[in-house]
This record gives C-alpha cells, sequence and structure tokens, in this order.
C-alpha cells in the first residue's frame, strides 16, 4: 500500500520539525495510535485501535524515528501488529520551508500488510490509504490551530 | 469461519434497539455485510443487536409525495416492488444488481447504507434519488437528506446509538425516469463503477438531472460536473460526449490489482455516458 | 448453553440452546447432524450451503443460529417427500447436473427458490440466477439443463 | 453386442449426491473427536525467533499445541515423489519440507503451531493467541527473477533458487539453424500464470489413532488412499502400512490439488496417538488458498519457425517453472515430462528443443492442477500457431491441416515417433479440426466477422491439441524419475449368489467410476448393471491402488478391472465345463450363462459363483470361490486429441471479453458413458476458459497472495459461459483392453489457448496488432492493449 501527500501548515519549518518531534504529536497523528510509550531513544511502543469500515483492530507495535536530519527530513518506521494481519510502514518525511510563516510537509512511503488484511482488504486498500493520509494532515493542520489559539 | 464470542440480543422495536445499543454494540439487520467481517473476525463487537424481526421495518408503502421504505426492506422486496418499479425505476435495477439471489433475500437497505461500502449500489442510486434518510435515536426521530449522508470511506452520519428506519424516495419526475447501471468486480459482484441518473427532460432540454456513482473513489458522491454540464441543455450524444470529461473530478480515484485508477477513470466516464444514453 | 432457539427443519421440530456466534449452517451439522448443507467457503460467495428459510433461499454461512429462532428451514435433506425425489433432484440425475456433488445441494436450494418467482426462465435467466453459486466440476452445462428438466417437470405437473 | 458399454447410463452415485447424503471427510463423526486448527505464517518468508503459547495452552478446550520442535527427528519431512535431476546429472535439489517450520517461514501459510481443543471454535480461539515473533525477510515470487543474481534464497542448499534445470529434443544448434534458415519465426514471451484449484470442498483430515488394535486411521479428502498411506508410512511417520488404514470418502472435487500428501494429514495421524484421541483438520477456504498446491506458474520464450510454405520447421521453448516453496509430491514432473514431452503437438515438426529451470519461489507449493503440464504445452504451441498465422496472413486452420502428422491407428501402422521422447498411440488429427470447423460455420462467421460494426470486436481462435494421458507404464515413469509404480488395480470378487464387489484403487470424486465401471462388469459378465458394486477409497478393503490423476481411471483402473474378469470367466468356464460335463473349450459365454457351442445346454452364472462357494460337485484340485485381482501397467500412455473453437465479442469501449461460442470436437479413443464423458469434457472447458479470463493468483513483491479469497480470487460463475457445442470423433487407443483414452483433462488443455486466440484475433482484426495480453485477460489488459 502506498501512502504519499503533501499539506501545507501555517508555521516555520522548524516550529514544524519541533511539533513533529513531540511524541505526543507523533501519538496524535498517527492513525488509529492512542499512546506511544517511549522505549528508547526515537523509539516507541505503539497501542492502537484501528476502526475502518468494516474492520476493527487492536494493534499494537513500534514506530521509529529514524533517519532524522534536522529541521528538513526524517523517516518513520513502524511495526503493527494483530491478529488480523500485520502491516509495516516506512515512511519518509520531507518539511519543505516556503516562507519565514509556512511549511509544507510531503511524506511518501508503503506500508506492507501481511495476514487476513492483506488478503481480503485489497478491494478497498487505496481507499484505507486516503483515509490514512486525511486523518495524519488533519490531526496534525488541528493541532497546530489548537497550539496557536492555546 | 468461526466469529469471535459475543452477546446476542434481540430487538422487539427500534425504540427498544435504541435503549440497547452501547459503544461495543453493532446492529444486525440482514447481516450480508456483518457476519462476513465477523466470521473473518475483521469485527469483534461485544453485542450484536438483532432488528431483523422487527416487522415494520420491512414495509414498503407508497405515500403522496414519496415511496418510504423500511430500511429493514431486503433489496429483494426492492427488486419485486412495483410501486418502486414505476416511480423510481433504478432502484429496482440497482435491486437486481446485489449480490445474489441469496444474499438479496436477507440482506436489507437500511444495513447496506448503514455500512456504507465504498462499492456498494445503494448510496449511488439514493445520491441520484434525492432521498432522505429517517433516522430514530433515544431522543425520537431525526431525517438526513442524502447529500449529507454518506460523508467518506466507510462513513455515514449516523452517530453512535442511531439506527436508520426508513429511506425516503420522493416522487419526482426525474425518479420516474431514471436508471441503473454497473460494471462488476466479477469476483466479489461489488461495482467497480455504478452509476444512477435521475433525468427530467423539459422538451429536449434537461431540467432535472441527478447522477450518483459508487465502486469510483472512497464514498459514493455525486457527479455535480457532470450535472451541471447537462443542466439546461439539449440531451444529445454530443452534449453527453463532453458533459463526462471531469466525472471524477475533485474525487480521489481508488485502484486495486482488478481495475486501476486509470482505467477506473476511463470506466466511470463510460457508464454514465452508457446511463445518459439510456435515458435519450 | 447460550440461547434457546426453536427451529423447525425439513418438518421437524428442535429445541435447544446455541452459542450466539454458532452459524446457522453449523447448528444444523454440528448439532443436527444435517451434513447435507455444506461450507465450501468463509466470505458468503460460493453457495453450498444455501437453504431455504420460509421458503427463500439463503447462505446458511451468513445468518446466525438463533437469527433461525422461530424460522422453517428446508434443508436438501428435506427435499424428497415420501421418497420421491423433488423435480430439481430428479432432474440433476436426469441431466447430470452433478459430479462431485458437494455444491449439488446449495445449487438446487437456489434452483427451487428461483423457479417459484420465474417458473418458465431463459437459459440466460437460469445462468445469472445461478451467481451466488459455484460448481467447479460441471462447467455448469449440464446445470442449467437440470433446472430445464426441472422447470418443465414443475409446469406439466402443475 | 453391448447393453451399458457406449450408453448413456444414469449414475448410480448420484442418489446420495441429490439427498444430501453424501459423506464427505468433513461430515464425518467419531466418538471422542477433537478439532486442531493450524496458526500460520502471515510471511512469505521470515525467521520464526520465538513461538509462544503460554497463553493459548491456558484457553478454554485447549488439549494439546504443538510447535515445530515437538515434532520428533524420527518423523521426515513431506517427500516428493518424483526426481528429476539437473542437466549435467547433479541430483535434484530436495530441500525437507517440515511438518511444522521449526527456524524459518518460506510461504505465506507455512505451518507455525498446531492447536488441538475439543471444539473447532476453541481451537481456532486459542490459535489466536499462539504469538510468534517473527523477523521479517525479503521474498521472491516470480520464478524467472528467483534464478537472478541478487535474488532472495528460498532455501540455503538450492543455490540461485534452481531445483534443476532440464533439456529434451533436438540440440539447440540445429534447432537454432532451422530456425535461422526459416522464412518466419514467430516469437512470444509469456507467462501461463498461476491458478488456484479451488475444488469446492475445503481439504479436510481425521486422525484415528486405536490403541485397542495398535492402529491408525485417517480419513483425508484424496484422489489416491493408497498412495497417501505409502507416502505416509514408508516417507514421513515411519509406522507400518499394515497398521494404517487411509479412507478417502466422498470427495468434492480434486482436479489434481487432492494427489498430494500435505503436511495436515501426516500431523493428525501422529497427533492423534500423541493425545490417544481422534482429531479432526477442515481448512478454511482462505487456508486452501494458501496451502493448495496451485496449478501452473511458467514463465516462457518461444520461437516457432515456418518455411515459404508454411511448414513448422523448428521450435525452441524456454521456460521458467515456479515450483512454490517446497516440492510437492509430482511437481518435479509437471514442467518437464508432462510438458517438454508435449511439445511436438499434432505436428510434423522436424526439430524441437525445450529447455526449463525449475525454480524455488516464497510461494505455495506448485504441482499438478487439471491437465499438469501439458496445458503449458498446448497453451505455448497453440498460441504460436494462430499468432504466426496472423503476422504471415494466412488461415490458422489452413495453417494447421498443413502440419497434422498423417494418421495412424498404431496397428496396421506404428504409433508415431516424436522428437520429444514419446511414441503416440493412435491418432487421426484432420478430422476433429474439419468437423470443428463445420460446427462453426467458418466461412460465414469470416464473412460477419468482416462486416461486424457495433462497436464490438470479434476474434475467432483455434486450438488443436495431444496430449499423453493415462498416466502409466510402471517402468516408462521410473526412467523418467517416478518414485513409485503407477499401475492400477482390480479385484472382482464375485458373491455365491453371483453378485458381483468389484474393488478398485482409482478412486471416484466426481468422474463417476460407480456407473461408469460397472457398465464395463455388467457387460463383460452379462449381468445386471444393479447385480454391480463397485467399491473404492478404503485402503482396508482396497487390496492396493495408485489413484485418480492424469486422466488415467479408465484406461488403467478399467483396464485392470477387464483383466479381472478374464480371470473370473476362466475359472468360471472350468467349473462350468464341470458341470456341464463338457471341455472347457467348447463353451461359450454370453449374457449371463456358458452354453455348450451348438447345443442349448447351458449353466448360468448364479449357478457357477454358487458351486464357487458350495463345492460339492467342483472340479478335481480346483481352490474354491471365484475372486481374482488385477494389476494392470499398460504399455504406454494414451494420446487423446482435439479441436477447440473460441469465438468471442470484446466490447471497445471497455475492454471485455465476452465468449460467445465454444465448440469443441475431441477424440478420447472409445466411450463407455457419452453423458459422463461430455460432462468431464464440459468441466474441462470451464476451467480452462477460466484461466484464460477470470482466474489468477496475484502475489504482491513480498510475497503476499493478496486475491486469496472468493472476493478478489474470480471463480468462473454460469453466466461467464455460454451452453458448450461439443462432438467427437473416436479413434481407439490400440494398447489397452477398452481402447480408451482419458477425458478428464482434455476440455482444459485444449480450451485455455482457443479463448486467448480469438481475443488476439479480434484485435487484430480491430487494428491492434498485439502480440499478447497476458491472462487472465480482464477487462482492463484488453483495454489497455487496444489503448496503449
Amino acid at each position: 500500500m502506498i501512502v504519499e501527500g503533501t499539506h501545507e501548515f501555517n508555521v516555520s519549518a522548524t516550529e514544524l520539525w519541533t511539533i513533529l518531534m513531540d511524541p505526543e504529536v507523533l501519538a496524535k497523528i498517527t492513525p488509529g495510535v492512542s499512546k506511544l510509550e517511549l522505549l528508547g531513544e526515537d523509539l516507541y511502543k505503539t497501542v492502537s485501535e484501528i476502526k475502518i469500515g468494516p474492520v476493527k483492530g487492536a494493534f499494537k507495535g513500534k514506530l521509529e524515528v529514524i533517519d532524522k536530519n534536522e529541521p528538513s527530513s526524517f523517516t518513520i518506521q513502524m511495526e503493527q501488529l494483530s491478529k488480523i494481519g500485520n502491516a509495516h510502514a516506512k515512511v519518509e518525511m520531507n518539511i519543505l520551508s516556503l516562507d519565514e510563516n509556512r511549511s509544507s510537509l510531503e511524506f511518501a512511503g508503503k506500508a506492507n500488510l501481511s495476514g487476513l488484511i492483506a488478503r481480503t482488504g485489497q478491494r478497498v486498500l487505496s481507499g484505507v490509504a486516503n483515509v490514512i493520509i486525511k486523518e495524519v494532515f488533519s490531526s496534525l493542520e488541528a493541532h497546530i490551530i489548537e497550539n496557536k489559539i492555546a | 469461519m468461526i466469529p469471535s464470542s459475543f452477546e446476542y440480543k434481540r430487538a422487539n422495536s427500534v425504540s427498544e434497539a435504541v435503549e440497547m445499543i452501547d459503544a461495543d454494540a453493532q446492529i444486525l439487520s440482514g447481516g450480508h455485510s456483518l457476519i462476513p467481517a465477523l466470521k473473518l473476525r475483521l469485527n469483534n463487537p461485544g453485542t450484536l443487536i438483532d432488528i431483523s424481526k422487527i416487522d415494520a421495518l420491512k414495509e414498503i408503502s407508497d405515500n403522496e409525495k414519496s415511496i418510504t421504505i423500511g430500511a429493514g426492506a431486503t433489496h429483494a422486496s426492492i427488486a419485486s416492488s412495483s410501486v418502486l418499479e414505476k416511480h423510481a425505476p433504478m432502484m429496482v435495477q440497482a435491486a437486481r444488481e446485489i449480490g445474489d439471489i441469496q444474499v438479496r433475500n436477507v440482506g436489507t437497505i437500511g444495513g447496506s447504507i448503514a455500512h456504507a461500502d465504498p462499492a456498494a449500489d445503494w448510496p449511488a442510486v439514493l445520491l441520484a434519488s434525492n432521498a432522505t434518510v429517517v433516522i430514530q435515536n433515544k431522543d425520537g426521530n431525526r431525517e438526513v437528506d442524502i447529500d449529507q449522508f454518506f460523508k467518506g470511506f466507510y462513513e455515514t452520519a449516523l452517530n453512535e446509538g442511531e439506527i436508520i428506519t426508513a429511506i425516503r424516495i420522493p416522487k419526482t419526475a426525474a425518479n420516474k425516469n431514471s436508471v441503473y447501471v454497473k460494471f462488476k468486480q466479477p469476483a466479489s459482484r461489488f461495482a467497480i463503477v455504478g452509476c444512477a441518473v435521475a433525468l427530467d427532460k423539459d422538451g429536449g432540454n434537461v431540467a432535472d438531472v441527478r447522477i450518483g456513482l459508487t465502486g469510483v473513489s472512497e464514498s459514493a458522491y455525486r457527479a455535480s460536473s457532470v450535472e451541471k454540464a447537462l443542466s439546461g441543455n439539449t440531451l444529445d450524444d454530443g452534449l453527453i460526449e463532453s458533459a463526462v470529461a471531469d466525472v471524477t473530478e475533485g474525487n480521489a480515484v481508488m485502484s486495486d490489482h482488478y481495475a486501476s485508477e486509470k482505467y477506473r477513470k476511463h470506466l466511470a466516464g463510460v457508464y454514465v455516458k452508457r446511463a445518459l444514453r439510456k435515458l435519450l | 448453553m447460550g440461547h434457546m432457539i426453536k427451529v423447525n427443519v425439513n418438518g421437524k421440530e428442535h429445541s435447544g440452546g446455541v452459542e450466539a456466534r454458532t452459524l446457522l449452517v453449523d447448528y444444523l451439522r454440528e448439532d443436527l447432524g444435517l451434513t447435507g448443507t455444506h461450507v465450501g467457503c468463509d466470505t458468503s460467495s460460493c453457495g453450498s450451503c444455501t437453504i431455504h428459510i420460509d421458503g427463500k433461499a439463503v447462505k446458511s454461512c451468513t445468518m446466525l443460529a438463533v437469527q433461525a429462532d422461530g424460522c422453517n428451514v428446508t434443508t436438501v435433506e428435506g427435499l424428497a417427500t415420501n421418497g420421491n425425489l423433488h423435480p430439481m433432484q430428479e432432474g440433476f440425475k436426469e441431466e447430470h447436473g452433478l459430479q462431485c456433488g458437494f455444491c449439488t445441494p446449495g445449487m438446487m436450494m437456489t434452483a427451487i427458490d428461483f423457479l417459484k418467482t420465474n417458473p418458465k426462465p431463459s437459459e440466460d435467466e437460469i445462468r445469472h440466477a445461478l451467481e451466488g453459486n459455484f460448481c467447479r466440476c460441471t462447467g455448469y452445462h449440464n446445470i442449467v439443463k437440470s433446472i430445464q428438466y426441472a422447470a418443465n417437470k414443475m409446469q406439466t405437473s402443475v | 453386442m453391448t447393453k451399458y458399454i457406449g450408453k448413456s447410463i444414469k449414475r448410480v452415485e448420484d442418489k446420495r449426491f441429490i439427498t444430501g447424503q453424501g459423506r464427505y471427510t468433513d461430515d464425518i463423526k467419531i466418538n471422542g473427536m477433537t478439532h486442531g486448527y493450524f496458526v500460520r505464517s502471515p510471511y512469505a518468508h521470515a525467521k520464526v525467533k520465538s513461538v509462544n503459547i503460554d497463553a493459548a495452552s491456558k484457553m478454554p478446550g485447549v488439549i494439546k499445541i504443538f510447535v515445530g520442535s515437538d515434532i520428533p527427528e524420527t518423523i521426515a519431512g513431506v517427500p516428493c515423489g518424483w526426481q528429476v535431476d539437473f542437466k549435467n546429472g547433479d541430483t535434484m535439489k530436495e530441500p525437507p519440507h517440515p511438518l511444522l517450520v521449526r527456524n524459518k517461514v518460506r510461504h505465506v501459510g507455512d505451518g507455525v503451531a498446531f492447536v488441538i481443543a475439543e471444539t473447532r471454535a476453541q481451537a481456532k480461539d486459542a490459535a489466536e493467541n499462539v504469538d510468534v515473533d517473527y523477523e521479517i525477510l525479503d521474498a521472491v515470487t516470480c520464478p524467472k527473477k528467483a534464478t537472478e543474481a541478487g535474488a532472495a534464497q528460498v532455501h540455503a542448499d538450492a543455490p540461485g533458487n534452481l531445483c534443476f534445470d532440464w533439456e529434451l529434443g533436438s540440440p539447440k544448434d540445429e534447432v537454432a539453424a532451422a530456425l535461422a534458415s526459416a522464412a518466419h519465426v514467430c516469437e512470444l514471451d509469456f507467462s501461463n500464470q498461476r491458478v488456484v484449484p479451488n475444488a469446492i470442498e475445503p481439504r479436510s483430515a481425521i486422525g484415528h489413532y486405536d490403541s485397542a488394535y495398535d492402529k491408525y486411521t485417517l480419513y483425508t479428502s484424496t484422489q489416491n488412499p493408497h498412495l497417501i498411506r505409502l507416502l505416509m508410512c514408508a516417507f514421513v511417520l515411519g509406522i507400518p502400512e499394515h497398521k494404517v488404514r487411509v479412507v478417502g470418502p466422498d470427495v468434492g472435487g480434486g482436479f489434481g490439488s487432492k494427489i498430494f500428501h500435505y503436511a495436515e494429514e501426516a500431523l493428525v495421524t501422529w497427533s492423534s496417538k500423541e493425545i490417544n484421541r481422534p482429531i479432526k483438520w477442515t481448512a478454511e477456504r482462505s487456508e486452501s488458498f494458501l496451502t493448495d498446491a496451485h496449478g501452473r506458474d511458467h514463465v516462457s520464450n518461444a520461437k516457432m519457425g515456418f518455411d515459404a510454405d508454411g511448414k513448422i520447421v523448428a521450435l525452441q521453448a524456454y521456460t521458467y517453472a515456479n515450483l512454490g516453496a517446497y516440492l510437492s509430491t509430482f511437481a518435479p514432473a509437471v514442467p518437464t515430462y508432462l510438458h517438454g514431452t508435449l511439445m511436438q503437438g499434432l505436428y510434423t515438426t522436424p526439430k524441437v528443443n525445450v529447455d526449463v529451470k525449475a525454480a524455488f519461489t516464497h510461494t505455495c507449493a506448485v504441482d499438478a492442477y487439471r491437465g499438469a503440464g501439458r496445458p503449458e504445452a498446448t497453451y505455448l504451441l497453440e498460441r504460436l500457431l494462430d499468432l504466426a498465422a496472423l503476422e504471415m496472413n494466412v488461415d490458422p486452420a489452413e495453417l494447421r491441416f498443413k502440419n497434422f502428422i498423417p494418421p495412424f491407428d498404431g496397428v496396421e501402422q506404428e504409433g508415431y515417433q516424436t522428437q520429444v521422447a514419446l511414441q503416440y498411440d493412435s491418432g487421426n488429427y484432420a478430422p476433429v479440426l474439419e468437423r470443428a470447423l463445420e460446427m462453426v460455420g467458418y466461412d460465414k462467421f469470416r464473412e460477419e466477422q468482416a462486416a461486424q460494426s457495433n462497436g464490438k470486436l470479434l476474434g475467432i481462435g483455434f486450438s488443436t491439441y495431444i496430449e499423453a494421458c493415462g498416466i502409466a507404464p510402471s517402468a516408462v515413469v521410473g526412467a523418467l524419475g517416478a518414485r513409485a509404480g503407477l499401475f492400477e488395480v482390480a479385484q472382482v470378487r464375485v458373491q455365491p449368489t453371483g453378485k458381483v464387489s468389484v474393488f478398485t484403487g482409482s478412486h471416484s470424486h466426481g468422474q463417476g467410476h460407480e456407473t461408469t465401471f460397472a457398465q464395463i462388469v455388467a457387460d463383460k459378465m452379462g449381468i445386471p448393471i444393479d447385480d454391480v458394486e463397485i467399491i473404492h477409497g478404503d485402503s482396508d478393503s482396497v487390496a492396493f491402488g495408485m489413484g485418480t490423476y492424469g486422466s488415467r481411471s479408465l484406461a488403467v483402473g478399467g483396464s485392470a478391472i477387464v483383466n479381472s474378469i478374464d480371470k473370473v470367466l476362466e475359472k468360471g468356464a472350468k467349473i462350468a465345463a464341470h458341470l456341464l460335463e463338457a471341455s472347457a473349450d467348447d463353451l461359450e459365454y454370453a449374457e449371463g450363462k456358458w452354453t455348450v457351442k451348438g447345443t442349448d445346454k447351458s449353466v448360468a452364472f448364479g449357478d457357477v459363483s454358487l458351486t464357487a462357494y458350495v463345492p460339492h460337485n467342483y472340479p478335481e484340485g480346483m481352490e474354491p470361490g471365484l475372486d481374482f485381482n488385477a494389476f494392470y501397467d499398460p504399455a504406454n500412455f494414451t494420446y487423446p486429441f482435439g479441436a477447440h473453437v473460441a469465438i468471442v465479442e470484446i466490447d471497445k469501449e471497455t475492454g471485455e471479453v465476452k465468449l460467445k461460442r465454444f465448440i469443441a470436437v475431441d477424440d478420447v479413443g472409445n466411450v463407455i458413458n457419452p453423458m459422463i464423458v461430455d460432462g468431464q469434457i464440459h468441466g474441462g472447458l470451464a476451467q480452462g476458459i477460466g484461466q484464460a479470463l477470470h482466474e489468477g493468483t496475484v502475489y504482491d513483491d513480498t510475497g503476499q497472495l493478496i486475491n486469496g479469497s472468493y472476493m478478489d480470487y474470480c471463480m468462473p460463475r454460469a453466466d461467464d459461459f455460454p451452453s458448450f457445442e461439443i462432438d467427437r470423433t473416436v479413434t481407439p487407443c490400440p494398447h489397452n483392453p477398452l481402447g480408451v483414452k482419458g477425458a478428464g483433462e482434455a476440455g482444459t488443455i485444449g480450451s485455455t489457448p482457443a479463448v486467448v486466440n480469438a481475443v488476439i484475433d479480434a484485435l487484430w482484426k480491430g487494428g491492434f496488432k498485439v502480440k499478447d495480453v497476458p491472462m487472465p485477460m480482464t477487462p482492463e489488459r484488453v483495454w489497455t492493449a487496444m489503448n496503449n
């Protein structure tokens, strides 16, 4: 499953970097993840409940931030395991400065699915990818707006 | 082939069902979207609330300005409804395209639209028909315009604790002149493209048109650009050809191993054209 | 255990307890020993498990046993009466509509329901009516002929 | 005079099936029976770091959970029954295939743990809670890519993922020279995609160890119970064969996938002794998709050269064959001796070379699926012929007539020796195509095609095929690498009252043996068909057997029955002679009685059988009883052939292909029951057409089978087909007593290329000169071919 997208935010590139490096934010924007628990440097244990259409499953797994290149890029490596199947994803995140108050986040990556969801979910996978992408950007947007106001 | 354990409660009325709902409950109507997911354990609710025995939900009634279809009406009962055949033939045509005989005998329209599969047939037809969805919750009834009902990928305007009780199809001139055409995924029988068109002509000109598409994007949608291009103009092959150019405008087009984005987009155009030509 | 249900199967009343999650097909096969109804898939696609509930063809793998409470169920075992084959059974035998026999019960149950609404079907209509039933042996050729046989027989016997 | 042979006798087995009384493995219940469920790998290739069964073991109803390390070292893995060595003489790579994986999984669905519980639901609940820690590794799924440098390795001891390489036919340089001097060379790169057999009854097995008798019984959904017993006892569990009974009860379709010995069979058998209770396992459909051996999966390049007159001068074929992650029972034979040997086709091609590389990949095992190798060979040849006809602008039917091997009956004229090892038994090829053209109304069709102008493209495709079936001669297959004999066994037991029980090693799972065999027995013995019972599928009642596959039941199993009958009648004649006080030579046997020639003195079969069991007045020194068996090992394969023609219509806007007509004229030798033979042809056609238009696995690059359910894998339905138009010619097999060839696979072998050729023809006639549209020819693929 390919996941890619771009979105502009009304914060500077360095601000966006800082926001994204905050585990709470990462937890908020990673689809389904309710909690990130620090395991080591840039390595987190995740607990998530994903509900997409008829599929509802509790996933547990790991999220790791690698290849950090402040403030312009990093990669998220994720493993999510569940009874109905697993997802292993690697997504490159690129922050582009547009001007001093605006930046864009571009991500591109691939999630390898296995197990039952890989065998039975093909029909709607591109829909799932779209939902995930939208969720990431809208959660991030919401977080930014919330914190600007605060 | 064996679902995880759950509790089962049978509701004798919608009000009773509404009282039973909690966060871990799911409504069981025909079950033809839900039970397959339960069997694969893709979904493991704590409780199922069975509303399939509520006879009041199964009726199709002919009113002055609309036809009210109970949410528990099966696809088969819609397929054989003479009143719908007369006032909204696309409903009958769509019903006949769903699943197979056995599925149509049990699957319900309410269950289908609550599930909101992006490739299910009903969403396209209901969008084209300008239907109203009647919903019951603890506080009573509310009605949602179909244009506000489908919110996205498997997402609807239904809130937790709500049950669809009926769908109302207005008796409009456009609905009387309507059609549903479908290109099936041959394995699943879901739509790669399903297109419903309701169209009223004033002389040769298009007076009123609504086009619903399913299977194309992550949620069924109205092909507004096509509707706009057609409205007020003379319906002929030339107009049809030019009107469908942007049939997927504003909607992310799905893709899978059977039909790529490019092909699905092409098919969407072909099927809108085919539907319109049937109404020429 | 679980829920008490009362079901009339092939004219006989059965009552007993079932787990909420028990599928109707498993109840018929495991609890009642009616193994003529088969399971061929897990996605409600193949139709091998088709039975009649209150006279209508239904995939018994996509229904919970508790939902059948109070219903009249007919399975393939209930088709023949007093040792006389149902015309559909006769058709399948006469026209060689079966080979391994696994899909056959579901195939016949669907076809019987179909002929109720369309007693004089065309070949195309028969083929379309079988979209919820897979057969891997016959290429459907003789199944179509079997159903035509049954349709003719049922016409003349009315 | 025959009363039954050649007649469409209604099937005796039908009654139980149409009344719901068939007894398939999952229908069987045994007192104290438990239920097994497998924990299977979700990954195509991974190291198993740990398997934690603690939580699962404590779940309700759980009796025992086995993991790989619980299986004793004395138990071997699943064996392969055929050995094909490398060209240079090196032994085929045969990596172990453990019953449960210990360290490494090699395809999605590889078994990691086996959970046994009181109920199926409990076993499944517990299996969900077995926690396996994997380290995911790269995977490879394409047989060609698997052999390239840098590809992920499936087995450490099979470098380059090569199981073996193999070559047959004329020297390559001679073929190359012939191609170089050809007036036209048609070249095609293509895949024969992987398909899933999909018998509608999922595999199922019950293991039952009975400590009272120290005996195991295995009920299994198989095409050959004796073969399973032999493989399981001798090569896997090491338990004595006489202590094992294998029963193949009613079986809901096999199509090849139920020939093979599977790990689940050995596991339920072994574990039933471990827990001292019977265990039933029945596959869920998604398990079947992942673990039933698949079919086809070749990636090929082929060149066919023609001279200026359109005579074929040479054929060179290169094929990469996918074997999957492990060697299944017959896997090595399929791309070699069942494929390469068919490259002569029906044609006089003087130079033929076929070169095969067989590769391991991280996918489900590939083995024989209806036709097994022969469909792939036919596809290669027939695609080349129709494409060459288009390229050379000659008529595809004419091109075939020009190249057919002249008629030979195998009696007056010798069999035809091919360039690729086989000697055809008898053949007369032009009439099948002539008859097919007549049925099509060929000239009229071409006119209609030229006049077509409704936004649709019409096309016609041909396929004239030959196949080698009646799989046997043990000596021949042995020389080719088979590790078992391939004869067949029959026992004809005449009961004292003259009723006849026939025990056959040919298992029936839809083929109608209980009827066809009874027809033969009734006619040969001159008794009513109701007096005959055919018994099969139980190793404790049937002496021995090799099973049902390769369209062999009638040619090999039926011939064994005939030979047993001959022995019965020979002894019967001696008893009759004694009763009639005549010489056996003076007797003739007809309509159930022995008569002294030229007199009205006779004795009925029933009196002779009674005398055999109540031998009060009996020939001196003769054993009582009337019960004979025969092991029949034929002299050669049999070689059915035929001509298939497809007519398709393509929707130019969507690329949808509609199969308008399908005509098949097959020659399967003599026919015992035309109704059953027609049914076999119909079913075969549907599977072959299914491959052309609908079916095909899709593995992603990580080795996930992404269309592993009926929601994504397109099974052909009734409305995908027209009624088939079929006919036959009869060229008897010269080397078996019935003159029969075999009809089980013919439909599948011939039909696939006919349909594909029809689509290609339609495209060319529409101005789209494409060489290939990959199978399955889905609407998008056909549309793409028109819009590139």
